[in-house]
């Protein structure tokens, strides 16, 4: 097919269809992200698998906080003349204008993962269905995990993602709730900016500093490997737990170096959300949003 | 010194060269063995561009050269000094963070196993300082608390220290002083002795009885004349260099002294510049002369408010006595500089002449900042008649001008700024004869204007062309002072007498 | 000089022809009114940055900051709006202020001490992120409708208003360049400092004004990112330094100082940007992505410096 | 010189004492072993990054590669180990190779076309980035029991093996410079490149040396941090290449080159980790840590820009 230019606009509704076929754009956060990258595989063994029904673009940012780098990927895909985006926003507001953009320009728009902000939806009046796990809820599971295996009164540590994040912040607060909720002492509370090596330094200081600790609770995998590195240098006994259940972290649940960690079934989140986006193109009403399951992986006690 | 008796050692013929204009043209030259031969030549001649495929440092683009019976086309210079054709460089290419030792063997630090053999380094390198009198130099201090003079003397004692058949040394005295002249000579004389050619590039003509066996000429890339033994009549010497007849007279014409425009009292600057206490009439040129390292860019910086002075005051004309903080209140006050190093203080070298003229806080402008270009190019079209600026256009890059016509850029510049006093700091250093007379007049008409400069030079010839009066300078202090008549001896004599060893050096020494 | 230019710009217009036909083949909507609308509109605040690192790195310094700075005027531009109630004319030139503070600090301790402004700004850039997530609790700060229209395409033109007034930017800074004693200033310390001080021209000034102005365009460089997220992300503007630094250097400024041009810097970002829309829209893998965008780097200075050596020989 | 090597490396040494003794009255458990070994443990991979980089800004350029580097060599490393099942003995020096492989490409491209070494590995950044993503699938590998001994404290020192092995290469690379023919024309070639090139000595070979020295230097942090870490992360070494130039500048060594020692980049180390391992016991705020962060780059520079004034003056 040439290079010459189609129009593609509001109103066009030929628009996104390469071949009959609906084309679909998959917008996530950073590939560099394991979990997005078990997406993204997620999602093209779908398209592959489901007879070719749709035409699948997959895109990421170089990194994950670059909100107005995955805004450009939005209107990118607008400008390719995508039928609908399937969007794990890097940021629940700083991404909705350009989103109600989009649908303005005609395309579809389902969130999936991390959860737009309902006041601002309303604001810009943008309805974009919901598909994704509830990462507080996840995260006070996880927290409630380990905390059967304390006393009240013990002391525990958070580190926290990206500051900035709100999913982030969510797990964050999960943690905090299970960990209030049992009676345990929350003695430090550091962000370790989702890096293992970032998380593996605090990791240690928190470790010197805290004597008494006995558990370390992660918003990510990643920072649960660098903390469990830091555990095992110290030579002491420290409850972990993860967030994300990536493959690396398999070994350490085996020996309970991790005791938990959740699986939000990434690689089928974005399935869904094509799915939503593919019913509603062919004439199915929006659906209600709809909270995905999220599944403790324990490790050996 | 004796005419060359010696065969033929290294031969070029029919050497020509361009770069983006022809600079080279078929020129020819034979050197005998002992022989000094001199190149002469304006700025820009060609002279060390000829040196430079002599020693292999740029490929010429047609002639041959022969070095003895063989064939001599060095593809670098470590390929000519293999062959015993060694160069001493009119730029000095040294490493003012590195040792002296260093800098005098980079190319092959004596090693076993990559590991320098520092004993042997330090053992090679007294010697080699002592060749040019630098014996009592601790070959491990840095360069860097060397002054330009001795670092010259480095570069030559770096040249020195490898077996040559010949030398090749492109204005090596342009930074010496008169008793460094003669300790460099001494050594050419003890060379020559043992056999070695030296080609020579001066532009001193008081050099050429000194050691010439030969003199050539060059003219804008081409071979003009020859003269056997080094008693050429200078007249002739520079209207063969610059093709026209030599402006007759000095250009010390001196106006009666007027009202002071200068008066320095009381400045000093650590143990470079102590209590120094001078006065510059209108219509006056006073000389700075010393020995290298006597303090007087330092006094002239001080001066300028380019380095902050400990105590005393400055004043010019009418103006109120006090120290000035930094250049630009000097320049507010009337005072030009044209710094020693002017291809690094003074230029921008890759901007075109245009922007360098015009380098000053009060620009040709129209309104509120915005530069008014057709003023601008008037101007600067106005300091290239007025200064006679050889270049093809104002908006040559003056880095490719030659040493006189950048300096007179530099001169221009000021002149166009209306200052009253301009300090000048080894103002013709590299400059060619004719150019030189050029900047010598003008500076004279200045202070006919009513202007005072005040004028440090290595070279006594200099001082005694151009000054009414003259300051000797020693430790950083002034020491004498002669008015018009004076012999060479006598400030030769006063700049040694009071000349004490600078604290700098000596800490050298204890490190 | 002016044919040096033309050969400058000439190599980057044929970079970026190059680029367009290469995604024009690859992608089937490249080619279209709405590409253009949508790397115009992710120009502005690249260009506007650009165009102060322009300044910075011909006047001799770089400038590290400006990621941070933008984000930290960002959130004191949605602090204001949303939490202080200010209007929008009000915030703007509040949070270009900011910006321009935080460079006169960086100006003021790279002067004043004598320190390469690469190490002060590798510090300042760090400060200012912590600041920007002081300012706003580390939460992005939806700002809404307030800021909207300002990057919302215009009727008839299809690009929003931002675009212009960036060109504007662009332009102004070229003329202070090329047109005023300020920008000839700029240059001449950036061939040499000791020249320009040895002058008697106050070097003091320019180069402190020269991190203020690089400051102040990434505080307005604040205001059109936020105008385009509608809101203050704390995190905006992460690695920017090396976007702008690497559009400066492919539009021909060189690294050294002393010589440059921001019209050039501008089509550096043209290049840039179209290769992240092109990419975008391939719909390339990361790694791809990556090693695509770092070949792009070196193939366009690679391409200039081949073109200079050419020219040389030329004379 | 001997005289102000030690007035910077006193000055450098006064600031740690000072962190030190500010973290040790601020955090309870500061002045402990367990600090010590956290400290210690954390210091190789940066150490020889920073050793690496000393060279190469000494020799007048510049890496910004490291960190994706770095994490190249530690994704080969762990393929090789993981996937591969090849022993420790023999991964470790293919991931090194790996690192110096990548120097290499970057000095021929740097040397060879004569393009500033900042935009070469401004690129290379981003390629060496995109193929650890290929060659890893963007996935962290854990290496577990294989590498982890490495990274456990030695029985009687509480140190870790690597922190020997890196100070062994400090050392070594301290000799290199002030002792080889190869480190004098390193200085030599950083304070003019053509001058050394007039005197008849070949400067591409060392030149391209060194960024092969700096690349291998990248590839066996890899193996300390896989080791501390007992995986391969990816996303390694991001931000690396500023943190290393950090160290490498507060410890002395002139951003322009021809200046500078290796020692002093290692002290610069200590105080980078020394104030990271503070401010985490200390369980600072992100913004407070940002902040204070950048303003101790800026004061310690500062405080070697007084000193160096000072002496200066003094004569
Ligand atoms: N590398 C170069 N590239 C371009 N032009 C050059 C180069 N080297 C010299 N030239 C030009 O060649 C001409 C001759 O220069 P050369 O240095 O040989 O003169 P010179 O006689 O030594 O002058 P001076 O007395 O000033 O040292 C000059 O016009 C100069 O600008
Ligand atoms: N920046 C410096 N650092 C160390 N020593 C210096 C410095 N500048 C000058 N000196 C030394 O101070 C002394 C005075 O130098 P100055 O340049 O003023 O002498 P001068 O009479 O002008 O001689 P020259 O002919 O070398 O210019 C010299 O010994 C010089 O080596
Ligand atoms: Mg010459
Ligand atoms: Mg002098």
């Amino acid at each position: 097919q040439g290079g010459c230019s189609r129009p593609a606009g509001p109103g066009n509704t030929s628009g996104g269809k390469a071949d009959g076929r609906p084309r679909i754009a998959l917008v996530m956060k950073s590939l560099a992200n394991e979990f997005f990258a078990t997406m993204a595989d997620g999602a093209k063994a779908h398209q592959a698998t489901a007879g070719n029904r749709y035409e699948l673009i997959t895109n990421g940012m170089r990194s994950e906080t670059d909100v107005s780098e995955q805004v450009t990927l939005i209107e990118q895909m607008v400008a390719r003349g995508v039928a609908a985006i399937v969007i794990a926003p890097a940021d629940s507001k700083a991404i909705v204008p350009a989103l109600k953009r989009a649908a303005d320009a005609g395309v579809l728009v389902i969130n999936i993962d991390n959860r737009l902000d309902p006041e601002v939806l309303a604001e810009a009046g943008l309805k974009a269905p919901f598909v994704g796990p509830d990462n507080r809820e996840g995260a006070r599971r996880a927290g409630e995990a380990v905390a059967k295996q304390l006393d009240a009164g013990d002391e525990v540590a958070i580190i926290e993602g990206i500051v900035t994040a709100f999913n982030g912040q969510q797990r964050a607060l999960g943690l905090e709730d299970a960990a209030t909720a049992a009676g345990l002492r929350i003695v430090a509370r550091q962000s370790g900016q989702w890096e293992m090596e970032k998380a593996n330094g605090i990791a240690a200081a928190m470790l010197s500093e805290h004597p008494a600790l006995a558990a370390i609770l992660c918003a990510n995998d990643s920072m649960a490997l660098g903390a469990a590195a830091a555990i095992e240098a110290s030579g002491r006994r420290v409850l972990l737990s993860g967030f994300d259940n990536v493959p690396a972290v398999a070994p350490l649940l085996a020996d309970g170096r991790l005791a938990v960690t959740v699986d939000q079934h990434g690689d089928r989140l974005a399935v869904e959300g094509i799915e939503t986006a593919l019913a509603i193109l062919a004439g199915a009403a929006a659906p209600e949003d709809r909270t995905t399951p999220v599944d403790l992986v324990t490790g050996k006690p | 010194m004796s005419a060359p008796a010696g065969a033929v050692v290294l031969r070029a013929e029919g050497i020509s060269k361009a770069w983006s204009t022809p600079v080279l043209d078929r020129v020819s030259l034979d050197l005998r063995g002992g022989e000094v031969h001199v190149l002469m030549g304006s700025n820009g001649a060609g002279k060390s561009t000829l040196a430079a495929i002599l020693g292999g440092l740029v490929p010429a683009d047609a002639g041959q050269m022969t070095l003895g019976p063989i064939p001599h086309a060095p593809r670098s210079r470590a390929a000519a000094e293999a062959a015993g054709v060694v160069m001493v460089l009119q730029e000095m290419n040294l490493f003012p963070g590195m040792s002296l030792a260093e800098n005098l063997f980079l190319d092959r630090l004596p090693s076993r196993f990559g590991l320098v053999d520092r004993a042997t380094l330090h053992r090679r390198a007294v010697v080699a300082l002592e060749r040019v009198g630098l014996g009592e130099l601790d070959p491990r201090m840095p360069l860097a608390r060397l002054g330009v003079g001795k670092r010259q003397l480095v570069e030559i004692a770096r040249a020195l220290d490898r077996r040559c058949r010949v030398l090749i040394l492109d204005e090596p005295t342009a930074a010496l002083s008169a008793r460094e002249s003669d300790l460099l000579f001494d050594h050419i004389r003890r060379l020559v002795s043992e056999g070695v050619s030296v080609v020579y590039v001066t532009h001193r003509l008081d050099e050429l009885p000194r050691i010439a066996s030969r003199v050539s000429v060059l003219r804008d890339g081409r071979f003009v004349a020859e003269h056997l033994g080094g008693n050429v009549a200078p007249g002739r010497l520079i209207e063969e260099m610059s093709g026209r007849a030599s402006p007759q007279g000095s250009a010390a014409a001196s106006a009666p002294a007027g009202d002071v425009v200068l008066a320095v009292a009381g400045l000093e600057r650590g143990a470079r510049v102590r209590k120094v206490s001078l006065e510059v009439r209108s219509g006056e040129v006073v000389g700075l002369a010393g020995l290298v390292g006597a303090g007087r860019t330092e006094l002239l910086r001080t001066i300028f408010g380019a380095d902050p002075a400990s105590a005393g005051s400055v004043r010019v004309g009418d103006g109120r006595a006090g120290l000035l903080r930094s250049p630009r209140q000097a320049v507010a006050a009337g005072i030009g500089m044209l710094p020693e190093d002017r291809r690094h203080d003074g230029l921008l070298l890759g901007q075109s002449m245009r922007v360098n003229a015009l380098l000053l806080p009060g620009q040709p402008r129209a309104r509120s900042g915005w530069i008014d270009r057709p003023a601008e190019r008037r101007a600067a079209e106005a300091i290239r008649t007025g200064m006679e600026v050889d270049c093809t256009s104002i908006e040559q890059p003056v880095g490719q001008l030659s040493g006189g016509n950048q300096q007179k850029v530099v001169l221009g510049r000021w002149l166009a700024a209306g200052c009253r006093v301009l300090l000048c700091d080894e103002p013709t250093r590299g400059v060619d004869a004719a150019a030189k007379g050029t900047i010598h007049r003008l500076l004279r008409e200045f202070v006919n204007r009513g202007g005072g400069v005040l004028l440090a030079s290595g070279e006594l010839a200099e001082l005694r062309a151009i000054c009414d009066r003259v300051l000797v300078m020693a430790g950083g202090r002034i020491v004498a002072e002669f008015e018009r008549g004076w012999s060479d001896e006598a400030v030769t004599a006063a700049a040694f007498e009071s000349a004490v060893p600078t604290s700098v050096e000596k800490a050298g020494h204890s490190s | 000089m002016n044919r040096t230019r033309l050969g400058e710009w000439g190599v980057l217009v044929f970079v970026w022809l190059g680029l367009v036909a290469l995604f024009g083949t690859l992608a089937d909507h490249f080619l279209s009114a709405t590409t253009l609308t949508t790397v115009a509109s992710r120009l502005p605040a690249l260009a506007v940055v650009a165009a102060g690192m322009t300044l910075v790195i011909i006047a001799g310094g770089i400038d590290l900051s400006v990621g941070s700075v933008m984000a930290l005027s960002g959130a004191v531009l949605g602090v204001a709006i949303v939490q202080w109630g200010w209007p929008l004319a009000a915030a703007i030139p509040v949070a270009i202020l900011t910006g321009a503070l935080a460079g006169l600090g960086t100006g003021l301790v790279t002067v004043g001490l004598g320190i390469p402004s690469f190490l002060v700004t590798l510090g300042s850039l760090e400060i200012c992120r912590g600041l920007t997530y002081a300012v706003c609790d580390s939460r992005t700060l939806f700002i809404g409708a307030a800021i909207r229209p300002l990057a919302q395409p215009m009727p008839i033109l299809g690009i929003p208003p931002t675009v212009p007034v960036a060109l504007a930017v662009v332009v102004a800074a070229q003329a202070i360049l090329s047109r005023t004693v300020f920008g000839r200033h700029l240059v001449a310390i950036g061939a040499s400092e000791p020249a320009v001080r040895l002058a008697g021209i106050d070097t003091s000034t320019p180069r402190v004004a020269v991190f203020v102005l690089s400051g102040a365009l990434a505080g307005l460089a604040a205001v059109f990112a936020s105008a385009r997220l509608g809101s203050a992300d704390p995190n905006a503007g992460a690695g920017l330094e090396l976007a702008a630094i690497a559009a400066v250097v492919i539009g021909g400024t060189s690294l050294s100082g002393g010589s440059g041009s921001v019209v050039g810097s501008l089509l550096g970002v043209l290049v840039i940007a179209t290769l992240e829309a092109g990419l975008a829209q391939l719909g390339a893998s990361e790694p791809l992505k990556r090693i695509v965008t770092g070949g792009a780097i070196i193939a366009a200075v690679a391409a200039d410096a081949l073109r200079r050596r050419w020219e040389g020989e030329r004379g």
